[in-house]
C-alpha cells in the first residue's frame, strides 16, 4: 500500500469516526429489533432506514458498488473501514439487510446493464427495500422442490407467478423481491424424468419481483417471542414483466447458489470486523456476569460459570481469527472455500450459546419477560435466546449446513 | 433403613387415576385450550385459568390427593400426585394445582393445629384448623374455595432465587403487642400470585433469630401485589411487597423447627411435584416434534427419516425416560419415607435432570420444526417458555448441584469413606 | 412375599455373605481385566473361570436355570440377591458372559429338549465357553446382509460353513460359538429379490457350532490398548452337525433380536443392582477426585470439577432407578419396551463420560500408562477410557442403537 | 499498539516450505513408519525416532528455523514453525524437533551470551555462546550434534504439571563456593529426556528467592533419567531425578528476570507450537475418519452419506479450522511482537482449543470407524493417545482457562471495563 493510500485511508477514518460522533442516532423510546428478522413496527422501521439514508447520503454506504450504479466504487479498504468503526460506534444495523448483502451482490454479478441501473442505488439508499422468497411452506430445506410457478404469458411479455412463499423477513415493506420460481415446463416427459435432480434444478429461474404487483397477499406471520417482522407471500396469478428475469431462464438454481453464498458470508472484506462483533457479543455476556449476582456475589466471580465464559470467549476468538484467515488464501490451503461456507453454521451456533449461557447465568432472574419493569436489561437476554433460532434455521438450517458441508467440501456421499 | 420398594409403591389404581387425567385432561385441556386461554388472558369468568375446570379437579379430590384423610385429604401418596402431575404437564395445564397442592402440604406438615382467631376480625384470616364451626383454610383449599399460593424466593438472592430457610429469608416479621406481626420484605415470581386468595409466607421472625411461615389473606392492607410479566404465559406469577402489613398473631401458621420442617418438606415435595410436572411437559415436547417428524416430508421423505433429525429426537426420549424414573424415585423416597437427606438428594436430583433434559428438548423441538418452529403459530415456544420458567422454579440447577456436591463429597466420613474405596479392576459387566 | 419366604431369603442372603468372604479370591499378582473383551493371558482366563466354577459349584450360580438342566431352579429374588452380594463384594466378573448371559437364555428359549441337556450345566460352571459370531468385517453394523454361509451337505448329516466373523471375544477358549450364517440358497430369484430386506432376514439361521471342528482358524486381535481378548475366526468348508442348528432354518433373524434382546439387558431381574454397580463405578471416580490434588489441594474440593462430578452422578441416580423402573411396567406405560432397549446405549456412554472425566480430572496425571511406576491406579482410567469404546461400538454401535430406538420405540420412518 | 496484520505475515514461501515439508514427510514419514517407529522401539541407530531424517531436518535449517540469523538460526518467524509442525503433527512424527526447538529458543532468549568455562573441565558443558573456538550449545543443537529439551513439570503439582515460574518450581540450585551448583529435585514428563545430550531445567535459586534456568548436559553424575511408560507411543518421556547433582556455575544459563523471560517465551511459544502440531494432528485424524467413510459401506452405501457419520465429521473439520485459525493468530502475534499478555492469551486459547477438539476428534475418530477403529492394526489409536498426551503437555485446558479467565474478568481495570460495556439491542447482522 501506497504511502499515500495509507494516508487517505487515516483521513477516511478520522473523518468517519467524527460524523459517527455526530450522527450516531440516539437510542429512540420504543424498542428496537435485535436483527432485521425482528422489523415489526412502522416506528422501528422508519427509525432503521433514515438511518441508512443518512449513512448512504453521507457517503459511506456501497463501497462493494460502482459509482455509476449509485455507489461509491469498489473499496474494500474503505468497506472494511466503516464497518469496523460502526462495530465500534454500535450503530443499529442497516436494514435494507436483504438488499445490501444478498439481491446487490447477485444482481451485480448477474443483472443486466438496465437491471443494475435500475436497482442498485434505491436499494443503497432503503429507498426500495428487498425481501427474499425462496422458501415454501413444505419446502423450507429441500429448496431445489419447490413449486411456485412462474408462467410465460402467451405474447411472452410477461409471466404470471402462483405459489406460497413463507419466512419472508421484511415482506410487508418490500418494493422488490428476489424470486426462485419453477418455468420449467411440467407434464412433459415421465414422472420419474420430472423427478430427476437435474430436472428439479433446470426448471428453476431467478426473478426481481415487484411486490406492488396484483394478486401478491402478504400475511404477517408472528415469531415465537410475540414480535412480528417476517411473513408468507401468497402470489394468485401474480403479472411480472419479462425483465423481471435475472440471469437466463432454467439459471435459477446457479444464481441462487451464488446469493446464498454471499448469505452465508463468503467473500466478506470486513470479515475481521465481523469477528469483532462476536467478541463484542461476547463482551456483553461477560459485562452481565459482572453485574448480576448470586447471593451478594457477582457471577463473574464464580469458578464454574468463569470456565463456561471462557470457553465460549475462546469461540469467539476463533471465529474472529477465521474470519480474517478467509482472506489470506496462503492459509487456507487444505480446503479453500471451507471458511465462507461454514460461517453461518458457526456463527448462529454461537449465538445460540451465548445466549443460551447469558440466560442460564441469570438463574431466577430469567424468569421474567420483556416489558417487566425488573427483567434485567429489559429481558433482551431470554428473547435473544428464543430468536437465536432464526438464525440456526433461518437461510438453511443447521442440518442442511452441515451436509453441505461434509457434501461440498469433504466429498462425502450425499444423505438424500 | 427404609427403602424405595422396588415397585415404587405403585399400585393398579394409580394406573387408573392417571388415565383418567389422560383423558379428562385431553378433552377438556388439550394444549389448544392452554393457547386460547393465554391468548385471551384467561377463562370467562374472568380468571387467568380454566377455573371450571379447576373446580372439577376439586371435585375429583385431586386438590389434598396427598394430605391425610383426618385432614379432609386422600391420604394418597406422593407418586400418585406426581402421576396427575405429570398428565397437567403434558399439556402445559394453566392451573394453579401445584400452587395449592403446596400450600395445603405445608399447612398439613403444621403437627399443632392453632386455633382460629375470632370470627369478627375484619379479615378472614382462618390460617389454622380444628375450629369446627368454621372450615379450616386446609378444608377451604381443598373445597376450592381457596386459591393458595406459596412464597418462595426473593429478589435479594440474584440468580439463586429461592429464599426458604432462616439463612437466606429476608423479609420480616415483627412483633407489635401481643396479637399483631409486621410484615416488611419482597417476594418475587410467586405462582398465581395474582390469582390467590392466600399466600404463604416464610419470614424472619425478628428478635427470634428463627423462621416463621405466615398466612396471608388476599388483598391485604399493606401487601402490594404486582403481577410479573413472565416469561411462560401458561404461568402467572406476582411480585409482593409487604410494606408493614399488620397481621393477626394467629397468621403465623408455624415457626422455628416447625417452620424449618415446613420448609425442608416443601422443598423437597416442591421439587419433586416440578420434576413431575415437567416430565410430562418433556413428554409432550418429545411427542409433538416425533409427530412433527413423521408428518413433514423433504427430499421426498418423512424427516424423521434423516438421522440428524432422528438421534436428537431419540436423545430427547432417552432424557426423557432418564429424568422420569428419576422423578418416580423422588416420588416413592418420600412415599417409603426413607430418610430426609436421601428424599431431598433424589429430589434435588430429579428436578435438575428434569429441567435441563427439558430446555434441551424444547430447543431441539423449535430447530427440528425448521421454519415452522420459529412461528408462535407452532405449539413448541410454549415449552421452550415454560422450560425457561421452570428450570428457574425453586432453584436452579447450580444451586441443587452445589447442595447436591456438598451433601455427597463433603464432611470428614464422606471423605474419608471416599478415600477407601476399594480400587482394582474398573468392571463393567454389560 | 410370605413370612417364611423373607426368612428363607434372610438366610440366602446371610450364608451367601459368608460365604462370600471366605472365598472372594485375592487379587492376583498380574493385572486382572477390566471386562470381558479384555481376557487374554491364560493365566487372566484361568483364575476367572476358577472363580466361576467355584461360584456354581457352592450352589451360588444358575437361578435362571431349571435344575434338570443343571442349574439352581428359577429364582428371581436369589438371583438379585447373588448379584447384589456380589457387586458389594466385589467380586470378579464371571467369565463365561457370553454364555450365561446371551447363548444361555437363548438355548433355554429356542432349544431342543437334547440342546438344554447337553448345553447348560457345563456353560454355567464355565468348563464350556461359549462366544458369539455374528458381526463380519464387511458388515458389522448391517447384520442382516452377513455372508458366513452354512451350506448342508449332500446326505443332510451336517452342515458346511465358510466364512469370517470378527471382533469375537474369547473364541480363543470357547468351546462353542452362537453363530449366524446364511442357509438360504442364493442365485434363486431374481438379483433384486435376493436383496429385498424380507429375503436377506429369511435367509439366516442360528447355529451352536463347535470351535474344534476342522477349518477353523482363530486368529487374535489387538486392540487399541495392546491388550487382547478378540479374535477373528475363519471357516473354511468347517462341518457341523445338522443338530447344531437353534430353532428351525430360516428362522435365525428372529432367534439372534432376541439375543440381543438378552445383551442389551431386557428382563434382567437383577437390573437395580446392575444399577447400584454404575453408582460403585461412579464412586471410584469421586474417590480418584478425593485422593488427586491439583496444586496442593484435592480436585474433589474444586468448584468445576464438583460441577462436573455432580452431573455424571445424577446419571448414574437415573440409570440405576431406570433400571429398577423397567421391572414395574404400571411405570413403563407411555412405552413399554424403552427401558430394556435404551440400556445398551446409555450404560455404555455413561461409561465413556465417567473414564473421559477421569482422564480430564488427572491432567498432567493422565500420560502415563501401564507398567509405570508413578502411574496413578495403575493407569486403569486411561485404559478404561481407551476400553469404553469398546462397549459404544461392540454389539451394535450407538449410532445403530439410536436408529433402533428411533424407529421401534418411536416410529420413526427408516434410515436404511 | 503492535497488531496482527490482515495476512498474518504469510509470505509466498512459507507456502512452498509448507509444501515441501508435506512431500519430505509423506516419503520418509507416513503414519505407517511412526507405526514401525513404536513397534520396534525405534530405528536402526539405536535411536527411539528417525535419527536420519532428523538430520535431514537440520540440513534442511529446519532446527533453528527461528532463531536469529545472528545466532545461528535461519531467523524465521514463529507461523513459519508452526506450518512446519502442524506437517509433522499430521503424520504424528516421532521427533525431538519440538523439544529442541524450544531448547534453542530458550537460550537464543539470554541476552548475555555467557562466556564457555574452561575446555579441560571433565564434561562438556558449554550452556552459553561467544566463545569462537568451541561451538555454542546453541551451535550445537541447531547443527543437529545435540538433542536438547525442556523441563517443563513437576511431580509435585499433581494435575497441574506445569512449573516455569518461581511459585511453582521445587526443584532448587544451592551453591557451593563459588563456581558450583548443587541440584535437587525431580522433574517429569520431558520429552526426550532419554534420548537427550543436554536438558534445560527451571530451579529456584535457594537463598535468592528468584528462579534460574541452568544447562545440564546428560548423562550426568547425581541425575537420574528413568523412562516413563508414556500413553503416547510416538514420545518418549522420562522422569529426572537430581540428588545433589553438581554443576559448575556457568551452567545457569539465565537467573532472576533473564529466567522469568525465558520461561515466558517459552510458554508462549511452546502453547503455540504445541498448537500448532495438534492442528496438523487434527488433519490426519479428520482425513482419516473422513476416507473410511467414503470407503467402508454398510447397507449398500458409504457410511458417509450417513447423517450420523457425516455430521460428526463436519463438527470435526468445523473444529480443526477455528482451531487452525487461533494457532496461525497466535504464531502471528507473536512475529508481530504484539503485547507479551496478547501473545500469551492468545497462545494459551490456541492451545486449549486445539487439544480439546483433538481429544474429541480422536474419539470420534474411533467410534465412526467402528469395530476395526477399536483394533490395534486400525491406525486411529495413535491419535487417541497423541490427544491425550497432547492436551496434559505444558498445562491443560483447566489450568489456561483459569488463567484466560484471571487475565479476562479481574482486576479493577478489566471489571470497570466490563460493567460499562454498553446495553443497547444484542444486535447479530448475519
Amino acid at each position: 500500500m501506497t504511502q499515500d493510500r495509507t494516508e487517505a485511508l487515516r483521513e477516511f477514518r478520522a473523518e468517519l469516526r467524527a460524523w459517527l460522533a455526530d450522527n450516531r442516532p440516539e437510542a429512540p423510546s420504543f424498542r428496537l429489533p435485535q436483527s432485521f428478522l425482528e422489523v415489526e413496527s412502522d416506528a422501528q422501521f422508519e427509525f432503521l432506514r433514515d438511518w441508512q439514508r443518512r449513512v448512504y447520503d453521507a457517503g459511506y454506504l456501497g463501497f462493494d458498488v460502482p459509482e455509476k450504479y449509485g455507489g461509491q466504487g469498489v473499496d474494500n479498504d474503505k468497506k472494511r473501514i466503516t464497518v469496523q468503526e460502526m462495530v465500534r460506534a454500535r450503530t443499529p444495523f442497516l436494514v435494507n439487510v436483504i438488499g445490501l448483502h444478498w439481491a446487490g451482490p447477485t444482481i451485480l454479478m448477474y443483472g443486466s446493464e438496465a437491471q443494475k441501473q435500475r436497482m442498485l442505488a434505491p436499494l443503497l439508499r432503503g429507498d426500495e427495500i428487498w425481501c427474499q422468497g425462496f422458501s415454501e411452506p413444505e419446502h423450507g430445506s429441500d429448496l431445489a422442490s419447490l413449486q411456485t410457478r412462474a408462467r410465460p404469458s402467451a405474447d411472452g411479455e410477461r409471466y404470471h407467478v402462483s405459489g406460497h412463499k413463507v419466512w419472508t423477513t421484511l415482506a410487508h415493506v418490500a418494493k422488490w423481491m428476489i424470486l426462485l420460481a419453477r418455468t420449467g415446463s411440467e407434464g412433459q416427459g415421465s414422472p420419474a424424468a420430472e423427478k430427476s435432480s437435474a430436472a428439479k434444478y433446470a426448471g428453476l429461474s431467478y426473478f426481481l419481483f415487484p411486490m406492488d404487483a396484483e394478486g401478491v397477499t402478504i400475511q404477517p406471520l408472528v415469531k415465537m417471542t410475540g414480535e412480528g417482522g417476517f411473513n408468507q407471500v401468497i402470489f394468485d396469478e401474480a403479472p411480472m414483466p419479462k425483465d423481471a428475469l435475472l440471469g437466463k431462464e432454467g439459471q435459477g438454481w446457479q444464481v441462487a447458489m451464488t446469493t446464498l453464498a454471499f448469505e452465508r458470508g463468503a467473500a466478506d472484506p470486513a470479515a475481521r470486523e465481523r469477528g469483532a462483533q462476536l467478541v463484542a457479543l461476547f463482551e456483553r455476556l461477560a459485562s452481565l456476569a459482572a453485574r448480576i449476582e448470586r447471593d451478594g456475589a457477582a457471577v463473574i466471580d464464580d469458578a464454574v460459570a468463569r470456565e463456561k465464559l471462557v470457553a465460549l470467549r475462546i469461540e469467539a476468538e476463533a471465529l474472529r481469527w477465521s474470519g480474517v484467515r478467509a482472506a489470506v488464501p496462503g492459509l487456507c490451503s487444505e480446503r479453500p472455500m471451507v471458511l465462507p461456507l461454514m460461517s453461518k453454521l458457526t456463527i448462529s451456533e454461537f449465538n445460540q450459546r451465548v445466549t443460551d449461557l447469558a440466560v442460564e447465568l441469570l438463574g431466577a432472574e430469567a424468569q421474567l419477560w420483556l416489558e417487566d419493569a425488573h427483567a434485567i436489561d429489559a429481558a433482551e437476554w431470554p428473547r435473544a435466546y428464543l430468536n437465536s433460532y432464526g438464525f440456526t434455521i433461518g437461510g438453511g438450517t443447521s442440518e442442511i449446513q452441515r451436509n453441505i458441508l461434509g457434501e461440498r467440501v469433504l466429498g462425502l456421499a450425499k444423505s438424500k | 433403613m427404609t427403602q424405595i420398594p422396588d415397585d415404587f409403591g405403585f399400585q393398579a389404581d394409580h394406573g387408573t387415576l392417571r388415565q383418567m387425567a389422560r383423558r379428562l385432561l385431553a378433552e377438556r385441556a388439550p394444549l389448544s385450550r392452554t393457547r386460547e386461554l393465554c391468548e385471551r388472558g384467561g377463562d370467562d369468568e374472568g380468571h387467568a385459568f380454566d377455573s371450571g375446570l379447576y373446580q372439577d379437579m376439586v371435585g375429583l379430590c385431586w386438590v389434598g390427593l396427598d394430605i391425610d384423610a383426618a385432614r379432609g385429604g386422600m391420604g394418597m401418596g406422593a407418586l400418585t400426585l406426581s402421576l396427575l402431575l405429570e398428565q397437567m404437564g403434558r399439556v402445559l395445564l394453566p392451573s394453579p394445582f401445584l400452587a395449592c397442592s403446596l400450600a395445603a402440604r405445608a399447612l398439613a406438615t403444621v403437627t399443632e393445629p392453632r386455633t382460629a382467631i375470632d370470627d369478627d376480625d375484619e379479615e378472614e384470616d382462618e390460617s389454622g384448623e380444628g375450629d369446627d364451626s368454621e372450615p379450616s383454610t386446609l378444608d377451604r383449599i381443598i373445597g376450592g374455595d381457596c386459591i393458595a399460593t406459596v412464597a418462595l424466593s426473593e429478589p435479594g438472592r440474584g440468580a439463586a432465587g429461592l429464599a426458604l430457610d432462616y439463612a437466606h429469608v429476608q423479609t420480616s416479621a415483627a412483633v407489635d403487642g401481643d396479637d399483631t406481626l409486621v410484615l416488611r420484605g419482597e417476594k418475587n415470581h410467586v405462582m398465581w400470585g395474582t390469582e390467590a386468595d392466600l399466600v404463604l409466607v416464610p419470614a424472619r421472625l425478628r428478635d427470634e433469630q428463627r423462621l416463621g411461615w405466615i398466612a396471608v389473606p388476599l388483598p391485604c392492607e399493606g401487601v402490594e401485589v404486582s403481577p410479573e410479566i413472565g416469561i411462560d404465559p401458561t404461568r402467572r406469577t406476582a411480585r409482593l411487597r409487604f410494606d408493614g402489613a399488620r397481621l393477626p398473631a394467629t397468621a403465623l401458621v408455624a415457626d422455628a423447627d416447625d417452620a424449618e420442617r415446613i420448609s425442608r418438606e416443601l422443598l423437597a415435595r416442591g421439587l419433586t411435584m416440578v420434576a413431575a410436572e415437567v416430565c410430562g411437559a418433556l413428554e409432550g415436547v418429545l411427542e409433538l416434534t416425533a409427530t412433527y417428524a413423521k408428518e413433514r416430508l423433504q427430499f421426498g421423505k418423512p424427516i424423521g427419516a434423516f438421522q440428524a433429525v432422528k438421534h436428537p429426537i431419540v436423545d430427547v426420549m432417552v432424557d426423557v425416560e432418564l429424568a422420569r424414573s428419576l422423578a418416580y424415585a423422588a416420588a416413592a423416597a418420600i412415599d417409603a419415607g426413607v430418610d430426609d437427606d436421601e428424599q431431598l438428594q433424589l429430589a434435588r436430583m430429579a428436578k435438575v435432570k428434569a429441567c435441563e433434559a427439558y430446555h434441551h428438548a424444547a430447543g431441539r423441538g423449535v430447530q427440528l420444526h425448521g421454519g415452522f418452529g420459529f412461528t408462535y403459530d407452532c405449539d413448541v415456544h410454549f415449552h421452550v417458555k415454560r422450560a425457561l420458567f421452570a428450570r428457574a422454579t425453586l432453584g436452579d440447577a447450580t444451586l441443587h448441584r452445589r447442595a447436591l456436591a456438598a451433601a455427597l463429597f463433603d464432611g470428614d466420613t464422606r471423605r474419608a469413606a471416599l478415600a477407601v474405596v476399594e480400587r482394582g479392576g474398573l468392571t463393567l459387566s454389560m
